[in-house]
């Protein structure tokens, strides 16, 4: 069981990790497209890691189930979800920081 | 110490109360107070809630072995006020699509002024 | 088989029409319907009033489930009284509102309106007849909602603002009677009204329920538009359509001063709440500003609709004034007025109505010469006008004369002297639109104006003769009213005493429940 | 470890609400609203009300952030400049304030167990309420037994506002000419993920719907979370597909078919002889006669909250529709 509690605890303390870094990332980075990339990162690895470390937690019951479902869930939407943020945006005609520069560039030349 | 201990909660739950009930009071923005009311109706179902905690007790669903739950009706009493909450949002907010249309904007003094001029 | 359910049956019939008339879909079968559902509504509230007049209080206990542990109906005279006006003044603003909606609502919602219009009247009863605070709170915001969109459904676009206004200042109100009834529940465990009440007695001087008493006041304050927080009144008024006024400001208004009478001598008590808080002397200096202050304003309007909602305010201001005169005549005349008042205001408004009707402007010109051109609606105007005013043979004298009584049994004489000053104010906002009617010409272009259809004169005149009957005949009004505040009264001063009367078995158990906290304290 | 968590979240929510007043972005202000929605839901989890959470998660931060973020891409994002000055607002805000702390120094400390809320009604529930009704979940037995009444008026709430609502923006009745094509018709990822996801929803609502007797959950909860579904499929597939699934008429007819339902129940127990309400007259066993009650009134309950919920998102997506032809 100690083993166990050690695997989760370095789980968690990894996903909390990447929480953070998915945190300090959005107000960091200077532009959409990378803003979403870091907070996907909260989305989908941090939150897959919290939840594995949190399986290890449970005795194999009902919970053990519903903390699966979740995590199946999470992996089908979060991923979409930024993606289709991206999508739109893209759409929309929000251009990444370096296309911004080719463009004013252009219009200087 | 322990005077704080026990009261720190509710004196949170009056902070955020306020705060709710001042952007409702002092939005112009209509979408803004709409806001507000849901804020300052969330934080008061949070005092309902805080007076239904037993310290050490636990959710009031039947389980064997234990004996000691958290009172039920608060909960039932806010599960009532949330949906009364939302369904007055429903309101307002669709009474402020009508009043874009009507006027053009959503904010307050703006169409004050409309209907004071004429 | 009914009879035994009288007590909830004037919530659930509207409750239980009001999604069958959206199933019905066509206008004139849910109008039909829905007159029916409340005239039977109304029915049964003459059943109740004349069963408490002579038996006392009927307690009917929703589920099964014995208070407070169940939620419980409970109808004695105070709520029966006012129920009645507020089915009787539906019923007829129903069959009133047939013709008046055509002119002022879009065909396709019609359906929608008389939907909206049950819901509402289901609130209104259900806040009059329960006997559970936070019950209570529950069909507030049903008809509340309700009345925002019955005020929005006009066509006039500053209808919009003023539901706005209304709505964000109602669900204060509501937001703050929950944290009251919140502090009470926290410092006494129960909800029902009675239990509380007894409950209450032990904290007399607890800060809690003072707070929660001060945010409970304040709350309906904002409901009933007590002076300095009326301001989402006249705007809502003024643009509803003008059945909807009518309505609302024949019943809702008066619904919540029925409840700060019933929170104030059935669950704080009146001991409690005058002596110790001094809100005697807080009600009864906001009510004469009120009276003052909005006479004023309804005589400097030129719409008939704000000039009369504003009068409704200064009505408003006598009922608290009532009040605030802690007696029993003084609640009595509260009371009264507050039956009485829906019948003037109904018949006001729906006079308006039918000038609006016919001309599609209810401003002071709009008026002139309409006496010669619609005499049926001017008459019916110009008597409830002069019921107003308070003149005697009319209900307006009844209430004026018991609340100059009440004043004067306390030697309140700058009061009463206040109250007939008052009169006069309205004689000046009444005047102006009679004078506009019977002795100015018509304006150009409005000669050949003719009386509006018969459903629309007759629940008019259907108030009217109320206005008198009622006004010469005094017994039933009186003798219920007088019972309504002796037992309002005695709520506030025996409460415990009529609590082991009434349900015995229950407040022995809250006794023995009493007896395990002392013990557990200790 | 409890008190911790709360006053971290506290701290959260203050910071969050503060943020609220300050912010001229409209969209971030009715974001941050969600997130403070999402806050108080865990607040309530800690607090133990596992029901209330669920409730205000998906009411509150669900459907409510979905409607207003419908409002601001009809009314725009940016807040203008506030002329009122705000000095009479703070001073109202500060005397109410100081009243409610006033009133808090009296009140049961936290957490106590022998405050009168937990001394007086709330014992008889947690005690008898599993005898008398026959449900583990004490709220669910509270809700729709003992306070029934309450949730009856609250289902004809939301039938209310649901009126209320198609008053104000019509129906959302289809019209003939057909709408643009909705800005995710092109999506291919997600076109996918929302088919693999919306009949998992519906039938995580039916497991809510019909579980909230042992669990967290019921008709409300379910109610919204059906909604969510379709309102998914709308926001992917465009309006008109989707009212050609369920009609707005339709979902008249079932919003005023659950509130009917729900009163049937009382009317028969009254027919039967009983009180309103009264389930224990609806069967010969009275625990299970409460139990058919119960199960039938959140049916009733999950369909008006169900419709309702849909047909206000669809009265405001008809409007938007309008705004971007026009």
């Amino acid at each position: 069981m100690f083993i166990l509690d050690i695997v989760s605890s370095v789980l968690l303390i990894a996903g909390v990790f990447f929480g953070l870094s998915g945190a300090i990332g959005l107000f960091k980075l200077p532009d959409f497209f990378t803003r979403v990339h870091a907070a996907s990162v909260t989305d989908s690895i941090a939150a897959i890691l919290i939840i594995v470390g949190l399986l290890l937690q449970t005795s194999f019951d009902l919970n053990t189930a519903k903390l699966l479902f979740i995590l199946t869930f999470l992996m089908i939407t979060s991923p979409t979800s930024s993606h289709a943020l991206a999508k739109s945006a893209r759409h929309g005609g929000l251009l990444t920081l370096p296309e911004e520069k080719e463009k004013q560039q252009e219009q200087t030349h | 110490m322990n005077f704080i201990l026990d009261y720190y909660n509710y004196w949170i739950v009056v902070f955020l109360m306020m705060t709710g009930f001042y952007i409702v009071i002092s939005a112009n923005n209509l979408v803004k107070k709409i806001v507000g009311l849901n804020v300052f109706q969330t934080s008061v179902f949070m005092l309902y809630i805080s007076m239904g905690k037993v310290s050490g007790g636990t959710a009031p669903i039947l389980v064997e072995g234990v004996t000691l739950y958290s009172n039920p009706l608060p909960h039932v009493l806010i599960l009532t006020a949330i949906v009364v909450g939302v369904a007055t949002t429903a309101v307002g907010l669709s009474l402020i699509v009508r009043i874009k249309r009507a006027y053009g904007t959503v904010e307050e003094n703006e169409f004050k002024n409309q209907d004071d001029a004429i | 088989m009914l009879e035994q359910h009288l007590a909830v049956l004037p919530i659930i019939l509207p409750l239980i029409a009001a999604p069958i008339v959206l199933i019905l879909g066509r206008s004139i079968l849910s109008w039909g319907f829905a007159t029916f559902i409340s005239g039977w509504a109304c029915l049964v509230s003459w059943q109740l009033l004349t069963a408490t007049l002579s038996g006392g209080v009927i307690s009917y206990a929703v589920g099964g489930w014995p208070p407070p542990w169940g939620i419980e109906m409970r109808v004695d005279t105070a709520n029966a009284f006012v129920l009645l006006a507020v089915s009787f003044i539906s019923t007829l603003v129903l069959l009133f509102s047939k013709e008046s909606i055509k002119k002022e609502i879009d065909e396709s919602q019609h359906t929608l309106f008389y939907t909206a219009y049950l819901l509402c009247l289901a609130g209104l009863s259900g806040i009059l007849i329960t006997g559970d605070a936070f019950n209570l709170f529950v069909f507030l915001e049903i008809s509340s909602l309700a009345t925002y969109t019955l005020v929005s459904l006009a066509r006039d676009r500053q209808c919009l603002t003023a539901a706005f206004r209304y709505l964000v200042m109602g669900t204060i109100g509501a937001t703050f009677i929950l944290i009251g009834v919140g502090m009470l529940y926290m410092k006494t465990g129960t909800l029902n009204m009675l239990d509380l009440a007894e409950r209450i007695h032990a904290y007399d001087s607890s800060r809690t329920i003072n707070t929660g008493l001060a945010f409970i006041m304040v709350g309906v304050g904002i409901k009933l538009a007590l002076f300095p927080l009326h301001a989402w009144l006249p705007a809502a008024y003024t643009h509803a359509p003008s059945a909807v006024t009518a309505f609302l400001a024949s019943t809702a208004t008066k619904v919540a001063v029925y409840v700060m009478i019933r929170f104030i001598f059935t669950i704080f008590g009146a001991e409690h709440v005058f002596e110790n808080m001094g809100m005697d002397l807080i009600l009864m200096v906001l009510a004469v500003v009120a009276i003052f202050k909005c006479s004023y304003m309804a005589a400097v309007q030129s719409n008939v609709k704000t000039v009369l909602a504003y009068s409704s305010l200064a009505q408003i201001g006598y009922m608290i004034l009532g009040v605030s005169l802690v007696s029993v005549t003084g609640l009595m005349a509260s009371m009264i007025h507050i039956f009485n008042h829906a019948l003037m205001k109904g018949a006001l408004f729906m006079a308006v109505g039918a000038v609006f009707y016919r001309l599609g402007s209810v401003d002071i010109k709009a008026f002139r010469g309409l006496g010669k051109q619609m005499p049926l609606t001017m008459a019916a105007f110009t008597i409830s006008g002069l019921s107003i005013i308070g003149v005697p043979l009319t209900v307006g004298f009844i209430s004026k004369w018991y609340l100059v009584t009440a004043a004067l049994e306390q030697n309140h004489w700058v009061i009463a002297a206040l109250v007939l000053a008052g009169s006069l104010l309205a004689i000046v906002y009444i005047g102006r639109v009679i004078e506009a009617a019977y002795f100015q010409e018509p304006e150009n272009g409005q000669a050949n104006v003719k009386e509006v259809p018969w459903t629309m004169l007759l629940p008019m005149w259907v108030l009217v003769i109320a206005n008198i009957y009622f006004g010469v005949d005094t017994s039933l009004t009186t003798e219920a009213a007088k019972n309504a505040s002796e037992i309002l009264f005695q709520n506030s001063t025996e409460i415990s005493a009529l609590v082991d009367s009434l349900h015995g078995p229950a407040s022995q158990m809250i006794n023995e429940a009493n007896v395990l906290s002392v013990e557990v304290a200790q | 470890m409890g008190e911790f968590i709360d006053l971290v979240l506290l701290a959260m929510l203050a910071l969050t609400a503060l943020r609220i007043i300050f912010l001229k972005d409209l969209f971030a202000v009715v974001m941050l609203f969600g997130i403070y929605s999402f806050l108080s839901a865990l607040i309530f989890v800690n607090l133990d009300a596992v029901d209330v959470a669920f409730t205000e998660a998906s009411v509150g931060a669900g459907i409510s952030t979905v409607l207003m973020l419908g409002t601001l891409a009809l009314t725009g994002r940016k807040e203008k400049e506030n002329t009122h000055s705000s000095i009479l607002p703070l001073l109202v805000v500060c005397i109410t304030g100081a009243a409610l702390i006033y009133g808090t120094l009296d009140m049961p400390p936290f957490g106590h167990p022998d405050n009168p809320v937990h001394e007086h009604v709330a014992p008889r529930y947690i005690e008898e309420s599993p005898k008398e009704i026959g449900l583990p979940n004490m709220v669910t037995s509270v809700l729709a037994s003992y306070r029934g009444f309450d949730t009856l008026g609250e289902t004809v709430v939301v039938f209310a506002a649901a009126i209320g609502v198609l008053a104000l923006l019509g129906t959302g009745r289809k019209e003939d000419d057909e709408a643009p094509e909705s800005g995710l018709k092109s999506h291919h990822v997600l076109h996918v993920v929302a088919k693999i996801i919306i009949p998992l929803t519906i039938l995580f609502a039916l497991y809510v719907q019909f579980h909230g007797d042992f669990g967290p959950g019921g008709g409300f909860q379910a109610g919204v979370i059906a909604a969510a579904a379709f309102i998914l499929y709308t926001l992917v597939f465009g309006l008109s597909k989707s009212m050609d699934v369920i009609g707005p008429k339709f979902l008249q007819f079932m919003a005023s078919f659950g509130v009917l339902l729900y009163a049937s129940v009382g009317l028969y127990s009254m027919y039967k002889g009983g009180q309103f309400l009264d389930y224990s007259k609806l069967a010969v066993d009275p625990v299970a006669g409460q139990h058919y009650g119960i199960i039938i009134i959140e049916l009733g309950v999950g369909i008006t909250v169900f419709a309702a919920m849909l047909s206000i998102f669809y009265a405001f997506s008809s409007q938007a529709e309008r705004s971007n032809i026009q």
